[in-house]
This record gives structure tokens, sequence and C-alpha cells, in this order.
């Protein structure tokens, strides 16, 4: 445990100094939030019904730009051999490397977007929805971008390919995450159950599948 | 296991097997079509248009079952380390593809007509799409990556985990929305279609099947011989 | 079949496209499998 | 402690790199790689690191850690230098040490002569500095084994004196070392594999 808190601690730490981390990813969410209305129109009502769509979108594209950093300069520089000889096992490492990616990129955008929903207009009876939805979804998503950094962690241009491996695994959070911040507020409590249990599925499964794409490239 | 693993037997059934094949494959689509564009009624509500379904629901249920071979394929490979599962993986998935836009494109035929629009974003049409795109990733891993036992072990983990997400994306489309008519062909408490548009389809879907199942061996066999070429050209280097 | 029944082209347009398709399919794994065996062929004549 | 190899061959790209290589090593020896480009000195030393399978024969080692493998006993130093650029040299020890389980981080910045380099980020570090805090891993924390490939490359003559000093010490103490190389290291080596017979 206290092997992987260094691991989980270096990474913080890299991502706060190397600027990679929450500071240019929230960057980006901001880029596509002023443009996003230029190309929609400046309209209240629209705006207001298209905001949770867009704040999601917007926090997808952000997680996946960011996610070819998560295994990638460990492979390049050698630590990931290091670390795969290590007694914690690779799975492990791969799991507390997606949470060091939540910490420092999904998490604080989920926790910013709700209120830069402002800029959109977002109704404010579902700021709250919103902002635990995508809490819970975030980490999922990380979760779910380590799978596609390992799996494409050695092929040029890979941030091209992580897209299309990554987003079809990105619909059923997108669907819940939406369902539980539009329409009836009946929807609410079942959705966020179903993105718990994606999350939960999604913590599971993904240090398996990325620790076995991991070993098959240190090869 | 590795008694079937020999692909020098496998070549040779699949040699014996193939003209069998093929003739049945074409004796099935004559009769499949003959009913479907001749005998099978138009539909009282879609006209002619109904006929449509005879080429796009067995595209479908073959995309499906393509997904599902790949998959099979993989795990097979992983926990058996049958040397034949990764070549029957890779050269089941262009087909997969091809029979998956088949359906799309062909349901975005019949949906023009049905619903006044190319594309509509429901449920079957909105998942069959990103089993498309689980294809496209799938033959991108294998185009990308040139060292060939990595570029199989990572195909494996993409069609596993793809595979795994089929039903989880399934269910949260149909949560989304659904505006598709519901399953009807198959279902086994009297089936809501009439048995002379009943027995085209599943004639047609068995042809289908059976020309996967063809243009699959003969796909296997180019790649097993493709791998004994690449052998054989690194054993030339070697000596040189 | 009453080819000329209103939209009898989507019809005709949806078998077309699966012919083309299909045909294409068979063609490109006929193709393959006749110039992988043929390269093979040599190969392994060149050898002896 | 014994470390050897049985009829040891090894397969990349389904090309065979090397095959039917036999080598044991026991406490206290160093085993030289030597060999062509592409004779497999690199692919011997990721095989004992446990990075990947040999396509035939195996591995052994005999009293060591029963429930860790070979890997998990060495250290490998790779041609990458596993240090983060935005990190000080003694933010790196550390989190290696922490990582590793545990080891003398001041041991591990004299070994190299890294002390002076301590506070200093690594992207201010010249290449032979980045090595040398490369090999102060395995000064830092303790491993039986040490797989080494082309260790004194890019090092200057001081810092070579002190990885011969690092490495005789490291054999003194009953160690095991496995260096793959094209230039004598100045240690005295007990053993010599040459790949690539032909």
């Amino acid at each position: 445990m206290t092997l992987l808190a260094a691991l989980l601690r270096r990474d913080l730490i890299l991502a706060a100094r190397q600027g990679g981390g929450a500071g240019t990813a929230l960057g980006f969410f901001l880029a596509v939030l002023v443009l996003l209305p230029i190309g929609i129109g400046p309209d209240q009502a629209t705006l207001q019904r298209l905001a949770p769509g867009i704040l999601w979108i917007t926090l997808l594209l952000s997680v996946l730009l960011s996610a070819d950093r998560i295994f990638q300069q460990d492979f390049e520089d050698g630590s990931l051999e290091v670390m795969a000889m290590a007694p914690p096992s690779l799975e492990l490492v791969a799991l507390t490397k997606a949470v060091a990616h939540w910490l420092s990129t999904s998490l604080p955008l989920s926790i910013a977007a709700p209120f830069l929903g402002i800029l959109l207009n977002l109704r404010t009876e579902v700021i709250w929805p919103l902002a635990l939805a995508m809490i819970l979804g975030s980490f999922a998503l990380s979760l779910l971008a380590s799978i596609g950094a390992s799996l494409t962690l050695n092929i040029r241009r890979g941030g091209l390919l992580i897209s299309i491996l990554v987003l079809p695994l990105y619909v059923p959070i997108l669907v819940f995450g939406m369902s539980a911040t539009t329409g009836n507020p009946e929807m609410i409590n079942p959705s966020l159950l179903i993105l718990a249990a994606i999350t939960l599925a999604s913590f599971v499964l993904a240090p398996i599948a990325a620790a076995a794409a991991l070993r098959a490239y240190l090869k | 296991m590795q008694q079937f693993a020999n692909p020098t037997r496998f070549l040779a059934i699949a040699n014996k097997a193939l003209p069998l094949i093929w003739v049945l494959t074409i004796i099935l689509f004559a009769i499949g079509l003959y009913g479907a564009l001749v005998t099978a009624p138009p539909d009282y509500q879609q006209g002619e248009t109904v006929r449509i379904m005879f080429v796009h629901v067995p595209a479908a249920w073959l995309a499906m079952l393509v997904y599902t071979v790949m998959a099979l394929a993989s795990a097979v490979a992983i926990i058996f380390r049958h040397p034949l599962a990764d070549v029957a993986a890779k050269s089941a998935a262009p087909i997969g593809a091809v029979f998956c836009f088949l359906a799309l494109a062909t349901g975005s035929l019949w949906g023009k007509p049905m619903w006044g629009a190319w594309w509509v974003w429901d449920a079957r049409l909105t998942s069959m799409f990103v089993l498309f795109l689980l294809y496209v990733g799938y033959i991108a891993i294998w185009q990308a990556i040139e060292e060939p036992g990595r570029a199989a072990m990572i195909a494996r983990i993409v069609a596993l985990v793809g595979f795994i997400n089929i039903p989880v994306i399934k269910f949260s489309v149909d949560w989304w929305n659904t505006l598709h008519q519901p399953a009807s062909v198959l279902r086994m408490d009297g089936s809501t279609i009439d048995w002379s548009i009943r027995w085209p389809l599943l004639v047609l879907g068995l042809a289908y099947t059976l020309l996967f199942l063809a243009l699959h061996l003969m796909s296997m066999r180019s790649e097993i011989a493709a791998r004994k070429l690449r052998n054989l050209q690194i054993a030339r280097s070697g000596e040189a | 079949m009453d080819w000329n029944a209103d939209h009898a082209g989507f019809v005709t347009a949806a078998y077309a496209l699966s012919l083309v398709l299909v045909a294409g399919l068979i063609m490109y794994v006929f193709n393959r499998d006749a110039r992988i065996r043929k390269r093979l062929a040599q190969f392994e004549k060149a050898k002896k | 402690m014994l470390l050897s190899a049985e009829n040891l061959a090894c397969e990349r790209g389904g090309r065979t790199v090397f095959s039917n290589q036999n080598f044991s090593l026991g406490s206290g020896e160093l085993l030289q790689l030597t060999g062509a480009n592409g004779a497999g000195k690199s692919s011997l030393l990721r095989l004992l690191a446990s990075l990947s399978e040999p396509s035939h024969g195996k591995i052994s080692l005999e009293g060591g850690a029963a429930d860790l493998t070979s890997g998990q006993q060495a250290h490998y130093i790779a041609h990458g230098d596993a240090s983060k650029s935005a990190l000080t040299v003694a933010e790196n020890l550390k989190f290696w040490r922490d990582f590793l389980g545990g080891g003398d981080l001041e041991a591990a910045l004299s070994a190299l002569n890294l002390a002076p380099l301590a506070d200093y980020p690594v992207a201010l570090l010249s290449a032979g500095q980045k090595r040398r805090l490369a090999l102060a891993r395995l000064a830092l924390v303790p491993r039986a084994i040490w797989l080494l490939d082309e260790p004194s490359v890019g090092l200057d003559e001081a810092s070579q004196k002190l990885l011969v000093a690092l490495m005789s010490s490291h054999l003194k103490a009953g160690g095991l070392i496995v260096a793959a190389t094209h230039v004598p290291l100045g240690v005295k080596s007990d053993r010599n594999l040459h790949l690539g017979g032909q």
C-alpha cells in the first residue's frame, strides 16, 4: 500500500509541476465552452437545453485528450520496466496511475464543470445532480481511458486510435450521465446508481485489461 | 487441444469443405432470394419496401455473430494459446465490418421511405453504429502494430473489452431511446410475422452465415499462408 | 415484387448495394488468397 | 544463490534471436555478455528480468526468496534512465526507494557522487549525470541480482571508476551481476558469454 502511495504521490506532483494536469485540461474545457455558443448561436433557451450535454461531451473529450499521458512517459523513460519488475503487480500500478489521472484531471474538471455551466445558462436545479453524476462518472472515464492509453502505448499517432477505441466505452457513461441531469427528477437516483455500478465494474476490469496490454508492450 | 491446432490439418479440412460450402451458399441464396422477391407478399403497411428487410436483417445478425466469433476466438487465444485462434479472429474482422456497414446502409435505405429520414438516432441504429466503430478500432490495431505477437495480444484485449461492453451499450442505448419496432422475427411465442415472410428471412440468414463461413475459411487460409511466407522471408534474411 | 410500386427504387438500391458489397468482398478475399498463395509457392520453389 | 539458464531460446517477431544458451552464475560472480548488435544481449537481460518469456528453456533461481520471480529480486538498468525531469535528483531517488520497498538514500547519493546535485531538478542534468542517477538505483535499494545493459555508456572516467567500485563491492557482498557490454568494464570477470556464434 505504501509502495502505491509513493507512486500516486509522484504522479500527482508530476501532473502539478509539468502543467499537463488540471490546468491545461481546464483551459481546453474553457476553449470548447467559448466555441460552442459561437457555433450553436447565443440563444439562451437553446443553450440551457443543450448545456448538460455540452458539459458532458467536453468532459469526455478533455479526459480523452489527456489519456495518453497516463503511461506513455513512464514507458519511454524506462520507469514502467522498473515498475513491472517491482513487487506490486502491474494491475495495481495501472490502477494507481488511473487514480492519479482521475485526481489530477478528471475530478477537478467534473467539480468545475457544473459551475462553468452558468456560462451556458444551466438550470440551477440540475447543478447538484450534474456534479454528482460527473464526479461518479469521471472515475470511470479515467479508468477506461487507462485501457485506451495502455492499448496504444507505443503507436505513432496513437491519440486518434485511443478515441476510436475508448469512445464506444464512454457511451453508457454519457447515457446515464445525461439521464441524471435531464428530464424528470425520478430518473436521478436510478441513473446515479447505474453510474456507480459502471464505475465499480471499470474499477475491477480496467486494471486487468490495462496491465495485460502493458505487458504486451514491455515484452 | 494441440492436435486441432495444427494448421496443416485445418487446411486439409478447410480445402475439402470449401467447395461444398460454396455450393450450399449459392443454392440457399437462390431459394432465399426467390422467396424474398417473388413469393413473399408486400406488407399491408410498408408495401414493397418491406423486402429490404430480407437483406438488412441477415446482415445485422451476421454483424453481431461475427463479433461474437472474434471475441470467442480471442478468449480461446488467451486461455489455450491456440495458434489458429488469432488467425480466426483477425480474418473475421473485415468480413464482419462489411456486414455491419451493409446493415447500416440498407437500414438507412429502409428508413428513408419509412420514417422520412435517412438516419434516425434510435436505439438499434446507434448500437449498430457503435459496433461498427468497434470493428474499425479492432482492424486499426492490427494495422498499427508491426510486431505480430504484440499486435495479437493487444487485438485480443480490444476484442474482449469491446465484447463485454456490447450488452452494456445495448442496454444503455435502449434505455436512452426506443423508436425502432421491437424484435419480432425470432420470438418463440408465435412470431408476429407471417410464415411466408419468415421462411425467406431464415433461409437468407442461413445463406449469409454460410457465406461468412466460406469467406472466413478462405481468409484464414490466406492468413496462414501469409504468416508462413513471412517466416520463410525471415529465415531467408537470416541466411543472407 | 411489383417493380413499379412506391419506393421500389429503395428496394432496388438496397439489393444492389448488398450485391455490390458482397461481390466486392468475395473478390477481395479470392484475390488475396490467390496472390498470397502464389507468392508462397514461388518462394518455396525458389528455395529448392 | 544460483541463477541458471537451461537451453534458453529467445524469439522476437518470429525471428530466433538466440537459442540453446546455458549458463549458471553463483554468488559473487559476474557474467559478461558480449556479441554484435542484434545478437540478443538486451533480449537475454529482459528474459532474466522476467519482462519477457523465453520461447524455449527455462531460467531458475536457487536460494532466493521463493515467492518472488528472478525479476523481482533484480535491478535492471536499461537504456532509459527512469527518471523524471520535473523532479529533483533526491525526489527521483526517494520515489524509487519508497516504491521498490526501502533503501538508503545517502548511500546512493554518495556512491555515484550525486550528493552535490541532490536538490537539482533532473531537467538541468547532463546525459552522463542522468546516467549516474539511473545507476544510483543499484546502491539505493538492495537487490541480489543486477542486470546491466551497457552500464558505462556516457560516463566519464571518474564516474566509470565509481561504477566499477560499486560493482566490485556488490560482488564482494555475494551479489550476482549480468552485464551486457562491448567495452571492457574493468571489473574482474569470471565468466563470459558470447552471443551470436556464427
